[in-house]
């Protein structure tokens, strides 16, 4: 239940076996067989995915191409499929839903909501945050892989909106993660919602590693 | 049913408890009562067709308080209102679970907002604010403010 | 075999909300549950009290995001019987209308929800489609898609724009063409029967017992409609039947929703040739200036007390589209309502849960819990 | 109530149980061929009003809001000219995410102030161009207001402006407003002359009028004042009560004149 890291265990210490430099030449992908590195899925935490899964590809490819390479083919099938979790808060999922209707059709941007943190790496925040729930949003927030990002939907979602004064209400969902981008709207219509998608996509396009 | 009818069907029953039985806009009567008979008045009232109890809910009048029970009859098609005072300093009465097992729920949320206490009730526990929370948000005397500034999270890459 | 309970929620797609279904099973079979609400309870309650009456119209429209005009409603006959005002009698049918619209609204979108419950994927794009024509009439009229704040105490926000009645007639055949569509694509069906037939009965007395009410009292045999049972607004001047089933399970509650949705229809019709007949105010032509937008800057906090203004309690209970809604509020002279208790049906009908889930099994949950229509904004607060 | 469809075919072959709601998806799969429900958004915009024109012929039916799109509550647009800073609409928001700021183009005793609009609060009610009584804040059909940052979610009235002057459409629809207003009343004894409610005045409609100086009998004292008091004139006043505020004495009031 404790959403706290520091109550955590201690990372499991990650195991990467990579083939011996000498059996490999400058450049030149490894021979299939015994020289592919694996990897051990099971032991790697989810912010850890993504260094181990780039030194496996750059191992593949030559240091000179993967400074340019990498990053940019991660962008790229990054911001082609994000999958946002499945989860209504409160008035903004129902335009969540309405976005995956039939008349704006969400999937279109390759915008799949999934329902396990797991493979998901879009949070849309669409609602209000009461302190109840904060703990296991940072929960959910946290057992999503790297990289993620976070959309907050609406003004509940931004600043608190009207419910921000109450006693049992989160005045903004950057409080407890951090948010890439906002929605202004009460709720965001669902064009609002396809905008904010691009302009996150935008934003992954331009990032540095 | 008027409010003439109803106190003739429950003085017998409640004796001194039974405050009076007056109109009231929207409802056949509002039957005010003392909490020590809040039991018998449950059952004579259920007795009379009342079977549906829809909504409990507290006032705090600041010198006191004031629970409310709006109860519900099919053949009358009438709402009937049960209201008791209960001193600031010790609210507390009888449950109405046992003859409306629908009370259980609105007299926990009472309970939580606006602090009366429901005596045997099968199992109060905080139902909208999160267990240990100590604040009654309902009193007059609990304030709502503008929230503090909290620090913002960014991400660290 | 050990029991174990587990938790479906808060974040589980069969919750259409945000609460928690603790269940307690057996192997597969349900046991005990323990329903955990408050993830969404915003305290409306407790802001409402530091508002004026009409800024409170911002709230109810979020108290239940899927039929917010219901609770604006619900609010509005409240506060104008507190506060001692009478409405004009085009802005009491422009609320039966608007009503009546957010029950189709609201029902579809419950069918949406739930034909995902039993495993139909392709109904929900339906649903979605039409449900977004509903709400395009929303939008030409009150500005807004899903939060309207459209009604004030004494009438209504502005009257309907030219051609609207056309347009909303146009919807509404539409719309009836649909309701046989979504029948065929569910009872058409057998595997529709072989999955909900005989699950989650919740028979009368049980209903009536633990508070349960709106579709799911009426798909028990018990034909309790307050729009009949004790009209307000304009429902004593409109024709329609109240819709009911005997079989107390998940397809007698989507029987009873389907055949809702036709009568709102007969009501609708009903209601736009009344409007298109009797033009006329919409707001009320004596209302305390204080009351209008915009208030003054002096006079919020006093005002009224200096004036006397009487004093006075508001209840009003309505059938919005989940069940029987109450609203209590107590106007103690002055410019914010005393006290706005709020009772929602959900939070009856979900409390009701281990009545009718005990027994089944744990595939069973989804369409149970879906033929109830969660709306947890409304139940929390 | 109507009779349910497949009571009475519980007999039969089980591909129907699968056959017969696939009919009916097949058909509006046809149907959708050449009247698709979607509307590619970046591309087409229900706002556009010919691309809705050509959406009533293409999808046959009553699709979108026709005609009326206006209505549409959006992102404020604020004319800065002549904006008179009565307050109005920072007092009627009822999420209080109004702030009056200072703007330029004010004299230096009175600053001109307008209002200032967090969107990270606001809840796109109508409230404050309900109250605005100049028609200079109104609320335009954009809906975008997308951002990385928090601080972009406010609104300065510059940018406000800035939208004014794209010539959106604006939200046509008023409050149906009730007939009886309270005017603003004076109780003269209480009044000391001083001018500053006709100095704050925003539409300037108070002016201070001469009264006669009373003769002063013998052994009482004349109260220390100017002898002027204001007369409101009630078809300019917007009903924004800044006399009453600034007022030192409270001698105005709410009321109506019998």
């Amino acid at each position: 239940m404790s959403a706290s890291p520091s109550v955590r265990p201690a990372p499991v210490a990650r195991s990467m076996t990579l083939p011996p430099e000498s059996l490999r030449l400058e450049g030149e992908l490894p021979m299939a067989g015994a020289a592919v590195p694996f990897v051990e899925i099971e032991a790697l935490r989810a912010r850890e995915f993504i260094p181990a899964a780039k030194e496996a590809l750059g191992s593949l490819i030559s240091n000179r191409s993967r400074e340019t390479l990498i990053g940019p083919v991660f962008n790229w099938a990054g911001r082609n499929s994000l999958f946002p979790l499945h989860w209504g808060l409160a008035c903004c999922a129902i335009e969540f839903a309405a976005a995956f209707g039939a008349r704006w059709d969400a999937e279109r941007f390759g915008v799949v909501a999934r329902s396990s943190p797991r493979q998901c790496d879009l949070m849309i925040v669409n609602g209000t945050v009461t302190w109840k729930v904060a703990h296991k949003l940072i929960t959910l927030y946290e057992q999503m892989p790297e990289p993620k990002w976070v959309i907050a939907m609406g003004n509940c979602a931004t600043g608190g909106g009207p419910f921000r004064t109450a006693y049992s209400v989160v005045p903004g969902v950057d409080k407890l993660v951090p948010v890439d981008v906002y929605i202004a709207g009460c709720p965001p219509r669902p064009e609002a919602l396809l905008d904010g998608i691009l302009t996150l996509e935008k934003l992954i396009r331009e990032r540095k590693e | 049913m008027g409010p003439e009818e109803l106190r003739a069907a429950l003085a017998p029953a409640l004796g001194p408890s039974l405050v009076g039985v007056e109109p009231f806009e929207g409802f056949a009567a509002r039957v005010r009562f003392r909490r020590e008979g809040a039991t018998e008045l449950f059952r004579a009232v259920h007795g009379l067709g009342n079977t549906h109890l829809s909504m409990v809910a507290g006032i705090d009048w600041v010198d006191h308080r004031e629970v409310l029970y709006i109860v519900w009859s099919d053949a009358a098609k009438q709402y009937t209102l049960l209201s008791a005072d209960l001193p600031a300093d010790d609210p507390h009465i009888e449950t109405a679970s046992g003859v409306w097992p629908s009370a259980n729920w609105h007299e926990r949320e009472t309970w939580e907002l606006v602090d009366i206490t429901f005596d045997h009730h099968p199992d109060l526990r905080h139902l909208l604010t999160p267990d240990g929370y100590e604040f009654r948000p309902l009193l007059r005397s609990f304030k709502i403010h503008e929230p503090e500034e909290l620090e913002v999270k960014v991400r660290h890459v | 075999m050990s029991e174990m309970w587990i938790n479906m929620g808060p974040q589980h797609p069969m919750t259409h909300g945000l609460w928690n279904l603790r269940v307690k099973i057996d192997g597969e079979v349900i046991v005990d549950v323990d329903p955990e609400l408050g993830y969404l309870h915003r305290g409306i309650e407790k802001i409402s009290e530091d508002r004026h009456y009409n800024e409170v119209v911002t709230l109810m429209d979020r108290t239940c995001y899927v039929a917010g005009l219901a609770w604006e409603h619900l609010y509005i006959i409240a506060s104008e019987k507190a506060l001692h005002i009478e409405p004009p009698e085009r802005a009491e049918y422009l609320r039966v209308m608007c009503e009546e619209f957010q029950r189709l609204g609201s029902h579809i979108m419950w069918f949406s929800a739930f034909v995902v419950d039993i495993g139909l994927l392709t109904p929900l794009l339906y649903g979605m489609r039409d449900r977004d024509l509903v709400l395009d009439l929303f939008q030409s009229y009150t500005g807004a898609r899903m939060t309207y704040e459209y009604m004030r105490v004494g009438g209504v926000r502005n009257d309907l724009p030219p051609g609207f009645t056309d347009r909303a007639r146009t919807v509404l055949d539409w719309l009836m063409a649909r309701f046989d569509e979504y029948d065929k694509l569910t009872l058409g069906s057998d595997i529709f029967h072989k999955r909900c037939d005989n699950l989650g009965i919740l028979k009368a007395n049980d209903c009536i017992a633990h508070g349960v009410t709106g579709p799911m009292l009426r798909s028990a045999g018990v034909k309790r409609d307050l729009r009949k049972d004790r009209p307000y607004a304009a429902y004593d001047r409109v024709e329609f039947d109240v819709a009911g089933a005997d079989s107390a399970d998940v397809t007698g509650r989507y029987l009873v929703r389907m055949e809702e949705m036709r009568q709102s229809v007969r009501i609708l019709r009903q209601v736009l040739d009344w409007l298109d007949r009797n033009p006329g105010p919409v707001m009320a032509r004596e209302l305390p200036r204080w009351l209008g937008a915009p208030y003054a800057p002096v006079g919020r906090e006093g005002y009224l007390l200096k004036r006397n203004y009487p004093k006075g309690v508001g209840f009003s209970s309505i059938e919005e589209p989940h069940g029987e809604a109450q609203a209590y509020i107590v106007n103690e002279g002055g410019e914010h309502p005393y006290r706005v208790k709020l009772k929602s049906p959900v939070f009856s009908n979900i409390s009701a849960a281990r009545q009718y889930l005990v027994g089944y099994r744990v595939a069973d949950i989804p369409p149970i819990m879906g033929s109830v229509d969660v709306c947890i904004g409304e139940s929390d607060r | 109530m109507a009779e349910s469809p497949g009571a009475e075919k519980r007999e039969e072959s089980p591909i129907l149980w699968v056959a017969r709601p696939m009919a009916t998806a097949a058909r509006q799969f046809a149907r959708s061929l050449w009247r698709p429900s979607t509307i590619v958004y970046p591309y087409e915009r229900l706002e556009d009003p010919k691309f809705r024109e050509k959406l009533e012929v293409k999808s046959g039916k009553p699709f979108g809001v026709g005609d009326i799109w206006d209505n549409y509550r959006g992102v404020h647009a604020l004319n800065i000219e002549t904006c008179i800073s009565c307050n109005l609409c920072a007092f009627s928001c009822p999420d209080i995410c109004i702030e009056m700021v200072t703007v330029a183009g004010g004299d230096p005793k009175h600053p001109k102030k307008c209002p200032e609009i967090d969107y990270g609060k606001c809840s796109f009610c109508g409230f404050c161009s309900d109250a605005c009584p100049e028609g200079c804040l109104t609320m335009t059909t954009r809906y975008e207001i997308t951002t990385p940052k928090r601080q972009e979610m406010v609104f300065s009235p510059e940018r406000m402006y800035e939208i004014f002057r794209s010539k959106l459409p604006m939200n046509p629809i008023r409050l149906a407003r009730p007939e009886n207003e309270d005017q603003i009343l004076l109780d003269p004894p209480l009044c000391i002359g001083c001018n500053a409610c006709a100095r704050d005045c925003p539409t300037q409609c108070i002016t201070m009028l001469d009264i006669p100086k009373p003769e002063a009998k013998p052994g009482e004292k004349l109260p220390r004042r100017i002898w002027k008091e204001p007369v409101v004139n009630d078809s300019d006043c917007v009903r924004c009560g800044t006399c009453i505020s600034v007022c030192p004495k409270e001698c105005l009031f709410w009321g109506t004149r019998k």
